[in-house]
């Protein structure tokens, strides 16, 4: 691998890392699903590279689905809910932002350390791909965690499917990456249907504003 | 090299997904549940043939000694549910509470199940055995939801969402393992073949193994139900047909077992990499201590099993993390007996609530008085489970009790502690439930007490007695899996 | 064919019994055929452990391609379990010959008859045991044979309380077991008592076992602070059930503790014997104290059974210490005491069983506060029943003196101790012993005396009538075993010697020798007691006394009201009442021991309102132990409980917060 | 043969002795404690006409009582009898010495109890209750006293065989120790319980609510009461002895002692009652009943007395 084309796989995995931090600042909706956009872009672009550094054509695929998917489908798809179902244009957070980022950094500290650790032989590219898609990973479910409404948890979801298939997609010869971006994007699929079908308007909790607090398994 | 070789493997695979097909479209329900049954009956004949003639393994498919074991215990429940859900089903129809498509829809989708298990438990590609999971998650949260009420569709939402990110987290495993393949084993598929893995895993990086490991066992984990990443499980075994509860309890918390059996062997083959073991005790002790709590506070029957599993299914976790010869034998004998028990006890409690009408466990007493078939066979199923002899449990624990005592005493304390508390909390709900006056509700119920029957029977025999080619077998499986 | 492979052929029979009586328990003559075949079955099991026992047979082996693959399932008969096989069905047999006309009365006989022969099977099983796994299959078996007889009446108020207690306590006593026996067994899993006893455990080993065995098998038979779950139980099974309870299965647990203490783990350090007979003694007294209290005839009996088993387990404890400091024939002495008073309390106690079964049966009463004069109304009940509170009460010349006096003689023998706090302990440990056995005289004068003598307190206790010939029958056998065993104890020390020469390997001096059937503990200088004689001169003097004024005075008598000192009260409420006897022993020991409370109530003269007097007692152990052990599961279960009822970001939070502590725990991995 | 023969006939002798004196003994007590409060006071020999007087009578049974209520009397006399049979009155080592020891005759006493107890309930009177659940209090505590007692002998004469424990007594092997003495007071609190005399009980009085004794066979009469009086005599007797044999065994004949040595150490035994019989009556007329829940601290000074005594013991001999 020349080092251009690892530098350029480097620059477009930490601009994905780059743009959860993105997504994890926003506070309103329309702004985030914007960036969310982005990041499925540049995940796309991060995919291609690797496509055609690797040789590897079906991973277009792959990069095409990103693109088609979650740049374009989904997003829109999550606009008209949000439009639909009258949903608070507001991110509510559970935790501040100041804090969040802070969280974040120490996420990206996390596994940058974690994956320091993995004995230098194994080629540096693979390495340092896995620690920012792990960072990825680790800020999606973050996002998931802290954030309160349906919609950014989706987004979170899907970015922490990000990270995967930048993974996947830098491991050099991996098969089925393509079978597992097609499954996740069901999975993503299914989620943005159950918040349409349930009208899961504000939480991702109640699966109706009228059951909300309603049912709580067998509570005493 | 034949990727897809016509024999066992075909079979037990084929023969679900094409019945799935089939019942797809096959309107009335008697038909569909005759069917259902019958090539659920053939899976598992097709299964027990394996230990007649072994299928050679490829590329994608294995079977080995340990897959064996789950299969045909698999294909064997499978097929005792599909009777039980015969003779169930109709009083659900009856009472209105499903549709003629419905019912259409739950065949299709148990058999689709059924082929997804299979699937996961033959794959020796680690990509393709986690394709196969999520397809089981994604067949069970649509039975889940079956009932469509606020209370199931909220179950299967939550466990879709809590699912589909213990999913995520095992794929990241799953790549993180490829990755330390890779400068090894080279790319491509190889770099995914289990049966290539465990040949090559000592030279593999430990560090990402390591790493592989936290995420496999916390993403397969969250399958097997291991607190604290249960929460879907309760909720998922109460609001489903309850032939569903069976197969989750009974077989896919086994699948997701079985998956994180698998990367532990590769762990215990790499000697550099962190040892499986602790973390593997740890959240099997959690779990256990964790869920007999839980226990307590109970008002839900189906609820009280399904924590019930968590904690056998924390027991068995343990058992493996123990390793040696008698704890994986426990854990082995431990995850049948459970696998036993627990659809055992999901039959008797289904026809329990139909026939009460009602899951509360606070509606439900006198059985014995009332129901005595019924109220007899909660009893036995509860003192099986709750490890009582003669039944199986009480032989896997008493190996698992012994053998951590005499090696890890500091261990032993809270492992005791937790089978008494659990039992503790079983017994009393219990009593109140098979014991004193009446509870009023005396509906008939079309019970087949057949498969309750031939569990229990199992379950008591093999309390007293093991053929020896079983133990045979599962001291060789046990040693396999150090 | 070996006598193991009878008895193991009879406990087989046993347990198809029970599945037999799963079919005929409703029908009309399902329970007489039941215990007709149980009586039969456990007859062939006396004779078979007496034959093995008095014959001085070898010990056998046999295994059974059973249980554990790799090990079977292998039964020993050794003169150990000989001897419990012996106790255990012959309080079996009393209880199927006493379930032959009882059993008529059972109003649920379907949720008795299956059970019941399983229970025995269980029992017997127990004691045949030689692995590990065998062991606790049987012992467990035996415990839920029982929680289901305990459950028979199940709508009865108060017994789903007593069989969850019990069992629950029974999983701990299994558990503690399991343990024990696990690191008897090793790592490598050696579960046979062989490979056990081949092993020679260390001193560490051994203590620990002693301590987790005092623990399971204490838990069984009832030791303090384990024993809560006994005066539950026993009172609510059936009475035959309940002296099969209380007679024998704490003798199956006697028989656990001396197999796994004096047989399996080795030489224990002679400090691990202090706990035994400090546990021991504690338990006597407050079993006879609870005992004392009670107003419920069979939890009076029940709690004497507490009280019994912690004089077995004094003895147990001194047999522990001689043996672990050298002195043989002490150690013989304290161990023969243990057995000898197992067999008399197996006997008198369900003799008693069976006789409050009786009054159960005639009255349908427990509480002694409506019964009364029945001696009158059932006086071969009443006179069998004396007999047995007699023989508990530790009077000569019946067994309970017998086995009590050994004990004490054991005792003796504690100045010999090389080490100081034995020296000290022990002669405490005594002071208690007479404690204890006073306290239990008091007990049964009052458990014999309140529901047999006096005026009846209620319309039932009037009506009673005598019970059956069956129950008359095995009550009478154990009476006459009592009076035998009293007053032929050196036959009875003689049987018990290759018993207790296994235990401690050593002997006490051979009883048959010695002239005039005295028996002699260690030598005649030193102490000696005559049954015979002593029987023989009290009935003389008795029949002298008698006919002497008959003869040479008066024989005229007179039937006339109550004198009562001139103030006869027709009604019978002013007499004497259960608690009002112990009243005087309550103020005096029970402040401490109940923190009994005594409110009276006394209207100033001229006032209308009735006088009235309350008194509270509590379980200090139930408090102290159960209490905080229940608050502190509920508090957990609730607060824990919380945890299932979050919304699905914070299980995700969970799942998260779990995923970074393992990936921080790889970070700083070393 | 002819050893067996003359051991026989000084048992039975010494039955006979003892319960010939019996009543002797408490008229002595009775007489010296009307003397010492300045009234006349009966004949000595009153208890015997009193017995022969009550034993013509009819007895007069209450409706209710059962059979156990006319065989108790016999009972009782018999195992208080055999009780005082066994104590090395005048001579050790006789014939039927050896078959129970001091624990044995702790034991008989008890069953008596036990008996007198039951009988006390059996009419169903308040007044019976009263005394058999009093009794069964005092019992619970003098046992366990008697035991400790019986400890500390023990240690000290290695036996616990009364024969052996008087032999050695009188043996010079044994020098005067505190051990004994506590002993011999804690021995006298437990006899002076155990017989119902003050400041215990007050066997002389009736319709008390503190009668403990009296209140247990209130209802017995004619032959029956006769026997029951004699027993308690007996009882009287035999502690009396119990203490004499044990603390001063002066004069005992020992084992195979000649007929004359025997015959003088029954002279002696006689002298020495009467000592007994009046420095109880002293006791008796100097103090004052108490309360009946006073007593548990009375006897249970006796047990402290016996445990010290043992502890001392030990002291002693590691000291040696």
């Amino acid at each position: 691998m020349t080092g251009l084309s690892f530098d350029v796989s480097h620059l477009l995995a930490g601009a994905l890392v780059l743009v959860s931090f993105l997504l994890l600042y926003q506070n309103r909706l329309f702004a985030l699903l914007n960036v969310f956009a982005l990041q499925a872009v540049v995940l796309s672009l991060s995919v291609a590279w690797q496509a055609y550094v690797q040789g590897a054509p079906h991973l277009y695929i792959t990069a095409a689905i990103a693109l088609a998917f979650k740049a374009i489908i989904i997003p829109v798809a999550l606009h008209r809910i949000i439009a639909r179902l009258g949903i608070h244009r507001d991110v509510e957070n559970v935790v501040g932002i100041g804090p969040t980022m802070l969280a974040g950094l120490a996420l990206v500290a996390l596994s940058v350390v974690v994956m320091l650790r993995v004995a230098s032989e194994a080629d540096a590219l693979a390495r340092e791909d896995l620690a920012f898609a792990l960072s990825v990973v680790l800020l999606g479910m973050l996002m998931m965690v802290v954030r309160r409404n349906a919609v950014s948890m989706v987004v979170g979801f899907m970015s922490l499917e990000n990270g995967l298939i930048l993974a996947a997609a830098g491991a050099k010869g991996m098969p089925l990456v393509v079978e597992i971006s097609v499954a996740f994007s069901v999975l993503v699929a299914f989620t943005v249907i159950g918040v349409f079908l349930f009208r899961i308007s504000e939480r991702f909790d109640t699966v109706d504003a009228r059951a909300l607090d309603q049912f709580q398994g067998d509570r005493q | 090299m034949t990727a897809f070789p016509f024999d066992g493997v075909t079979a037990i695979l084929a023969l679900p997904a094409a019945t799935a097909a089939l019942l797809a479209f096959l309107p009335g329900y008697r038909i569909s549940a005759t069917v259902n049954m019958v090539s659920a009956f053939a899976t598992f004949v097709a299964a027990s043939s394996f230990f007649l003639i072994k299928p050679a393994s490829g590329v994608y498919f294995l079977v080995d000694d340990l897959n064996i074991v789950f299969i045909v215990l698999n294909t064997f429940v499978a097929f005792t549910t599909s009777v039980f859900s015969a003779s169930y089903i109709a009083h659900e129809l009856e009472i209105g509470r499903l549709t003629p498509t419905h019912l259409r829809f739950y065949h299709a989708m148990y058999q689709a199940l059924l082929f997804a298990m299979n699937l996961a438990l033959v794959a020796n590609n680690i990509g393709l055995m986690w394709v196969a999971i999520e397809m089981a998650t994604l067949t069970t949260v649509a039975m889940v939801g079956i009932y469509r009420t606020n209370e199931a569709i909220e179950a299967a939402w939550k466990y879709f969402i809590l699912g589909s990110v213990g999913i995520a987290l095992a794929l990241f495993g799953t790549i993180l393992v490829y990755m330390a393949a890779r400068p090894i084993v080279g790319e491509g598929l190889d770099g995914m073949v289990w049966t290539t893995l465990i040949k090559r895993v000592p030279e593999f990086e430990p560090a990402l193994l390591n790493l592989a490991f936290v995420f496999l066992m916390l993403g397969y984990g969250t399958k097997v139900g291991l607190a604290p990443l249960h929460a879907w499980l309760p909720d998922a075994h109460a609001e489903g047909p309850t032939p569903i509860s069976a197969v989750l309890s009974g077989l896919l918390l086994n699948v997701a077992l079985y998956a994180v059996l698998r990367f532990k062997l590769l762990l215990d083959a790499n000697a550099n990499a962190i040892a499986p073991g602790p973390l593997m005790a740890t959240l099997g002790i959690v779990s256990l201590i964790f869920a007999a709590f839980m226990l307590y506070r109970r008002r839900d029957i189906k609820r009280l099993f399904a924590f019930s599993s968590i904690e056998h299914m924390g027991i068995i976790v343990f058992a493996f993390g123990m390793g040696g010869p008698l704890a994986n034998f426990a854990g082995l004998l431990h995850m049948t007996m459970h696998s036993l028990t627990k659809s055992a006890i999901f039959f008797t409690v289904g026809h329990i609530a139909q026939a009460k009408g009602t899951q509360k466990i606070a509606d439900i007493r006198g059985l014995t008085v009332s129901h005595p078939v019924l109220g007899w066979s909660l009893i036995l199923g509860v003192f099986a489970i709750a490890g009582l002899p003669p039944l199986g449990i009480f032989t896997s624990e008493f190996l698992v009790v012994t053998s951590t005592f005499a090696r890890a005493p500091w261990l032993a304390i809270p492992l005791v502690f937790g089978l008494i508390l659990a039992f503790g909390a079983l017994i009393l709900r219990l009593q109140g439930m098979a014991f004193g006056e009446p509870s009023p509700g005396d509906k008939p119920t079309t019970a087949s007490s057949l498969p309750i029957a031939a569990h229990l029977g199992l379950v008591l025999m093999a309390g007293l007695y093991l053929p020896p080619p079983l133990v045979a077998w599962f001291q060789h499986v046990a040693a396999m899996l150090r | 064919m070996s006598a193991l492979a009878l008895l193991l052929g009879c406990d087989a029979a046993l347990l198809a019994l029970g599945l037999v009586a799963m079919v005929v328990a409703k029908r009309k003559r399902g329970s007489f055929f039941v215990y007709a075949a149980a009586l039969a079955l456990c007859s062939a099991l006396l004779a078979g452990g007496a034959y093995h026992l008095l014959g001085r047979q070898a010990p056998v082996g046999l295994m059974l391609p059973l249980g554990l693959p790799w090990i079977g399932a292998n039964f020993r008969l050794d003169a150990l379990s000989a001897f419990f096989v012996t106790v255990v069905n012959l309080g079996a047999v009393a209880a199927s010959l006493y379930g032959l006309g009882y059993g008529r009365h059972e109003r649920d006989p379907e949720r008795v008859l299956p059970f019941f022969p399983a229970f025995l099977a269980g029992m017997n099983l127990v004691l045949l045991a030689d692995d590990a796994y065998t062991f606790l299959l049987s012992w467990e078996f035996m415990s839920l044979a029982s929680w289901a007889l305990v459950m028979a009446h199940h709508r009865e108020p108060g017994n789903q309380r007593a069989g969850y207690v019990y069992i629950v306590m029974a999983s701990f006593g299994t558990m503690s077991l399991l343990l024990a026996f696990g690191l008897l067994a090793g790592a490598s899993g050696a579960y046979t008592f062989q490979a056990m006893r081949e092993a020679s455990p260390t001193a560490g080993v051994a203590a620990l076992a002693l301590m987790l065995a005092l623990a399971g098998a204490g838990s069984k038979a009832g030791l303090a602070p384990l024993h809560v779950w006994l005066p539950l139980a026993h009172p609510a099974a059936p009475s035959h059930v309940s002296a099969l309870m209380s007679g024998v299965m704490t003798k199956v647990a006697v028989y656990g503790f001396i197999r796994i203490v004096f047989d399996l783990a080795g030489p224990a350090d002679w400090r691990w014997s202090v706990p035994v007979l400090a546990v021991g003694a504690a338990t006597g007294l407050i079993g006879v104290l609870h005992a004392l209290m009670q107003t419920d005839l069979k939890r009076v009996l029940a709690f004497s059974t507490i009280e019994n088993i912690g004089l077995v387990f004094v003895a147990l404890g001194l047999a522990l210490a001689f043996k672990a400091s050298g002195m043989g024939g002490a150690a013989a002495l304290a161990m023969t005491a243990a057995l000898f008073h197992s067999l008399n309390h197996a006997l008198f106690k369900s003799l008693l069983f069976l006789g409050a079964g009786a009054v159960l049966t005639a009255t349908g009463e427990r509480r002694m506060g409506r019964l009364g004069g029945l001696l009158n109304r059932m006086p071969v009940t009443g006179f069998f029943m004396l007999v047995g509170c007699t023989a508990i009460s530790a009077l000569p010349p019946l067994n309970g003196f017998v086995s009590e006096w050994l004990m004490l003689q054991a005792i003796l023998l504690s100045p010999q101790f090389p080490q100081w706090p034995l020296k000290l302990l022990t002669p405490a440990v005594g002071a208690i012993v007479a404690l204890v056995a006073a306290l239990a005289a008091a007990c049964f004068v009052r458990a014999f005396g309140i529901p047999f003598l006096g005026r009846p307190r209620s319309r039932e206790a009037e009506a009673a009538r005598e019970v059956d010939r069956y129950s008359l029958v095995a009550m009478g056998a154990l009476a006459i075993l009592c009076l035998l065993a009293g007053i032929f104890p050196g036959a009875i020390i003689d049987t018990l010697k290759p018993v207790a020469l296994a235990a401690t390997g050593a002997n006490m001096p051979m009883q048959a020798k010695i002239p005039w059937l005295s028996i002699v503990p260690i030598a005649e200088s030193r102490s000696s007691y005559n049954g015979l004689l002593v029987f023989i001169f009290i009935a003389a003097s008795a029949t002298l006394a008698a006919s002497a004024i008959h003869r040479l005075a008066s024989d005229a008598l007179r039937r006339a009201p109550a004198w009562d000192c001139g103030f006869p009260d027709p009604n019978p409420a002013t007499q004497y009442t259960a608690e009002s006897f112990s009243q005087p022993i309550r103020r005096v020991l029970g402040g401490f021991v109940f923190r009994a409370r005594e409110s009276l109530d006394m209207p100033a003269p001229g006032e209308m309102r009735p006088a009235s007097y309350h008194f509270a007692l509590r379980d200090p152990i139930w408090d102290a132990i159960y209490l905080p052990i229940v608050a502190v599961v509920t508090n957990l279960s609730i607060r824990l409980n919380r945890l299932q009822f979050l919304t699905i970001r914070q299980y995700l939070s969970v799942v998260f917060g779990a995923l970074v502590a393992l990936l921080l725990i790889l970070a700083a991995w070393p | 043969m002819i050893d067996l023969a003359v051991n026989l006939v000084f048992q039975l002798l010494q039955m006979l002795l003892v319960i010939g004196l019996a009543p002797l003994l408490t008229g002595l007590v009775r007489k010296a404690k009307a003397r010492l409060l300045r009234r006349q006071g009966p004949p000595l020999i009153q208890p015997y006409r009193d017995l022969a007087r009550l034993a013509r009578k009819e007895a007069v049974v209450a409706e209710g009582a059962s059979w156990l209520f006319r065989i108790v009397p016999y009972l009782v006399f018999a195992s208080t009898w055999v009780a005082a049979a066994l104590i090395p009155t005048f001579a050790t080592g006789l014939l039927f010495s050896w078959s129970a020891d001091l624990i044995a005759i702790i034991a008989l006493l008890g069953a008596a109890r036990f008996f007198l107890a039951l009988a006390g309930l059996d009419v169903g009177t308040s007044f019976g209750g009263l005394g058999s659940s009093r009794e069964a209090m005092f019992a619970t505590l003098a046992e366990p006293a008697m035991i400790v007692i019986v400890f500390s002998l023990a240690l000290i004469a290695g036996s616990t065989q009364l024969s052996t424990v008087a032999a050695f007594m009188a043996s010079s092997a044994v020098g005067l120790r505190v051990t004994l003495g506590m002993a011999l007071i804690a021995l006298i609190i437990v006899a002076v319980a155990e017989n119902g005399r003050i400041p215990v009980d007050n066997p002389a009085t009736h319709l008390e609510l503190t009668m403990v004794h009296e209140a247990m066979i209130l209802e017995y009469s004619g032959r029956h009461l006769a026997v029951i009086e004699l027993a308690s005599m007996l009882k009287l007797l035999l502690y009396i002895s119990l203490i004499a044999c044990v603390f001063t065994p002066w004069g005992l004949a020992i084992a195979d002692a000649s007929i004359r040595d025997r015959l003088l150490g029954a002279g002696i035994y006689v002298v020495k009652l009467g000592v007994a019989g009046l420095m109880l009556a002293v006791f008796e007329t100097s103090i004052a009943k108490m309360r009946v829940f006073r007593v548990p601290d009375f006897l249970g000074a006796a047990l402290m007395l016996g445990f010290l005594g043992a502890l001392l013991l030990f002291v002693s001999r590691s000291l040696k």
